[in-house]
């Protein structure tokens, strides 16, 4: 594109078109499964965890122990979330005895974002929206029989733009 | 052809301005003259309903320049917000005819 | 001034799906304001969710949980027509319950 | 009505003295919506002409399935409510929104923006609003604000599924009216030299950082909207206004004749395709 077909030849400078544009276009995809962490029992409000920078250590005041992975835990979390405001994440599993789960954000500036106490008669199975700073991994930790399960995804965030 | 004037003097003054950077240190009286024509060129802007946010944003960074005594600055500053204004001047004015390109029909 | 908690109970005879929408801000404390002041945390802290004088979901949350707070549950038994207890706490001390009926 | 038209034609050509191939405007919308809407639906075969109100959600799965999980207890919800409750609410003369409006204001927001031929000027639902409280001795709201989102969301609501009827009465200014809005949709602004088409034309169902863009066809027809990214509602006057400082341009002023135009050519783009506000969106 020759600048005299554009018309701005003076300007062009100070328009951030053309090649501006194509860079703002396309982004890369693709997530990949990640580490999981550690694990015990919860039935108050777990102020400690809460306060935890890191999932790894999230995990441990809340449970006290290590979670292992498990393809039993189905985590359901977007590729690219559509806003890192509001990332819609839900988890299910096919455990018996499940008395808690638990989400983790592990690049929040306090990974455990929400636990929840799961009495017998109430479905493994819970949806809830996070807030999610930018690019990570989500944990979900089922505690089933006194022991720990996890499935990890990663969820891509982006910055707002002219979308929408 | 009312495009292509409108053009010829925009680097005309384009010009005119880059050959006045190389000037030794700038007076307050400079920066508020330089100051002056960037505002001037961007009510033009504000007439053809076309102003830019970034020249608002450097007009606003030439003041703080000047403010804080920085007249060298806040006059390179007070010529970028002009070409901005400027640009975008020229920008309304050629859109006038140029956006039928990307028209549907 | 309406309740802050809307919520959805539907039974199928066996089992009670719960949905429920809570407006609060969730302030998270690491967001700052137009001036540049940094927003303190504001956050539900508990959610409870009570059937027939028994708890059957509570929620932890933190900051991080999304504004306007969205969760989806479900648990065996409860009937149409039952009544379904919901309560919040936020961490400067707000309360909010309602209660809700299963359809 | 011809005469008129080839005469500003003629016109137009002299004062931009540009080729006549491209000058040779005669203002057909019926013509311009057909193309309109075929470019769109050649664009993206496999999408239906109502699936468009859906935005960005239609043109990616991931995007689709996020919104699924929202819409089970859409975000809008409150404001919804809110806006229900204000609509009943009479002014304190006792008169309330729904006397301002046809069939007390439920079921015609598909009618928004419409001419109104004795003012010679695009009326929307927005200003229709706060004409209202002013002829009721209340002060207009923001037009960017939630009280307004709140109002034409709950309008929206009642109009759910009817098609977009927007009407260009056969007279002078109302075609120029119409024209204008076009002209402003395609200009480029801003140092970015993006126009309203750049996005939501060209690159729909492409990512700009990463935001699926949304098609302009169908756009008018989710609003209000609840955007993640303002973590709230969003009226029309709103969408336009960001729209344009996101391009690095100084908006004017919501309502001002352009934004009415731009709205009413919009419209009148998407008619045929149901109301589907209050939306929500990324």
């Amino acid at each position: 594109m020759s600048t005299t077909a554009n018309g701005f030849p003076a300007t062009r400078r100070l328009l951030l078109q053309g090649a501006g544009l194509v860079a703002l276009f396309g982004l890369g995809q693709m997530p990949f499964g990640a580490a999981p962490a550690h694990a015990a029992a919860n039935d108050k409000y777990p102020e400690d965890a809460f306060k935890q920078k890191s999932d790894a250590d999230a995990i441990h005041a809340l449970y006290g122990k290590g979670a292992e992975a498990s393809d039993k835990v189905k985590l359901d979390a977007p590729e690219i979330a559509e806003n890192g405001a509001v990332v819609p994440v839900s988890v299910a599993t096919t455990l018996d005895n499940v008395t808690s789960i638990a989400f983790l954000v592990s690049e929040n500036p306090n990974a455990l974002a929400a636990s929840y106490r799961i009495p017998p008669g109430t479905m493994p199975s819970v949806a809830n929206r996070l807030k999610m700073q930018k690019t990570s991994n989500v944990i979900a930790i089922v505690e089933a029989g006194g022991k720990l399960y996890s499935a990890t995804k990663e969820v891509k965030v982006t910055v707002g733009g002219c979308g929408g | 052809m009312k495009n292509l004037t409108s053009n010829m003097m925009l680097i005309a003054t384009l010009l005119i301005s880059g050959a006045t950077f190389a000037r030794a240190a700038s007076s307050e009286a400079d920066f508020k003259a330089a100051y002056a024509a960037a505002e001037a060129a961007n009510k033009e802007a504000a007439g053809l309903r076309n102003q830019w946010t970034t020249t608002a944003a450097t007009l606003a960074a030439a003041k703080k320049s000047a403010d804080s005594g920085d007249f060298d600055q806040a006059v390179t500053q007070s010529r970028e917000a002009e070409a901005l204004a400027k640009a975008s001047v020229f920008q309304a004015t050629s859109e006038k005819e140029r956006w039928k390109d990307l028209e549907i029909r | 001034m309406a309740s802050t908690i809307r919520v959805r109970a539907t039974s199928n005879g066996d089992i009670t799906e719960v949905q429920a929408l809570i407006q609060h801000p969730m302030d998270s404390g690491f967001v700052k304001d137009a001036q540049g002041a940094v927003i303190p945390a504001h956050f539900i802290r508990e959610l409870t969710f009570e059937h027939d004088g028994k708890a059957v979901f509570t929620a932890d949350w933190g900051p991080a949980v999304s504004k306007d707070p969205y969760i989806k549950f479900s648990f065996k038994g409860g009937k149409k027509g039952d009544d379904l207890k919901i309560g919040w706490v936020d961490n400067k001390g707000a309360t909010d319950a309602t209660v809700a009926k299963i359809l | 009505m011809r005469k008129w038209i080839s005469l500003v034609s003629a016109a137009l050509a002299l004062a931009f003295a540009a080729p006549p191939a491209i000058a040779a405007d005669t203002p057909d919308p019926l013509a311009d919506a057909k193309a309109f809407q075929k470019y769109f639906t050649t664009k993206f075969p496999k999408l239906k002409l109502e699936d468009f109100v859906n935005g960005p959600y239609s043109m990616n799965e991931d995007l689709y399935k996020q919104w699924q999980e929202k819409e089970q207890f859409p975000p809008y919800e409150f404001a919804l409510e809110a806006g229900k409750e204000m609509f009943a609410t009479p002014f304190r003369n006792g008169k309330t929104y729904g006397d301002c409006f046809p069939n007390q204001g439920i079921g015609i927001r598909q009618n928004y923006p419409y001419f109104d031929e004795k003012e010679g000027k695009v009326i929307t639902l927005e200003l229709a609003l706060n004409r209202c409280r002013e002829a009721n001795g209340e002060p207009p709201f923001s037009y960017v604000k939630d009280e307004m989102a709140s109002l034409t969301a709950y309008m929206a609501f009642t109009s759910r599924g009817k098609p977009f009827d927007i009407k260009i009465p056969d007279e002078r200014r109302a075609l120029e009216a119409y024209q204008k809005g076009k002209e402003y949709f395609y200009t480029r602004r801003g140092q970015l030299n993006f126009s309203c088409a750049t996005c939501h034309v060209q690159e729909p169902g492409e990512r700009i950082r990463a935001e699926v863009l949304a098609p302009a066809l169908g756009i008018m027809n989710a609003l209000p909207i609840y955007r993640s990214e303002w973590s709230g509602m969003g009226t029309t006057s709103r969408r336009l206004v960001t729209c344009n400082s996101q391009t690095r341009a100084v908006p004017i002023n919501p309502q001002d004749e352009e934004y009415r135009d731009v709205e009413y050519y919009l419209s009148y783009m998407s008619n045929g395709l149901p109301i589907s506000g209050p939306g929500a969106r990324p």
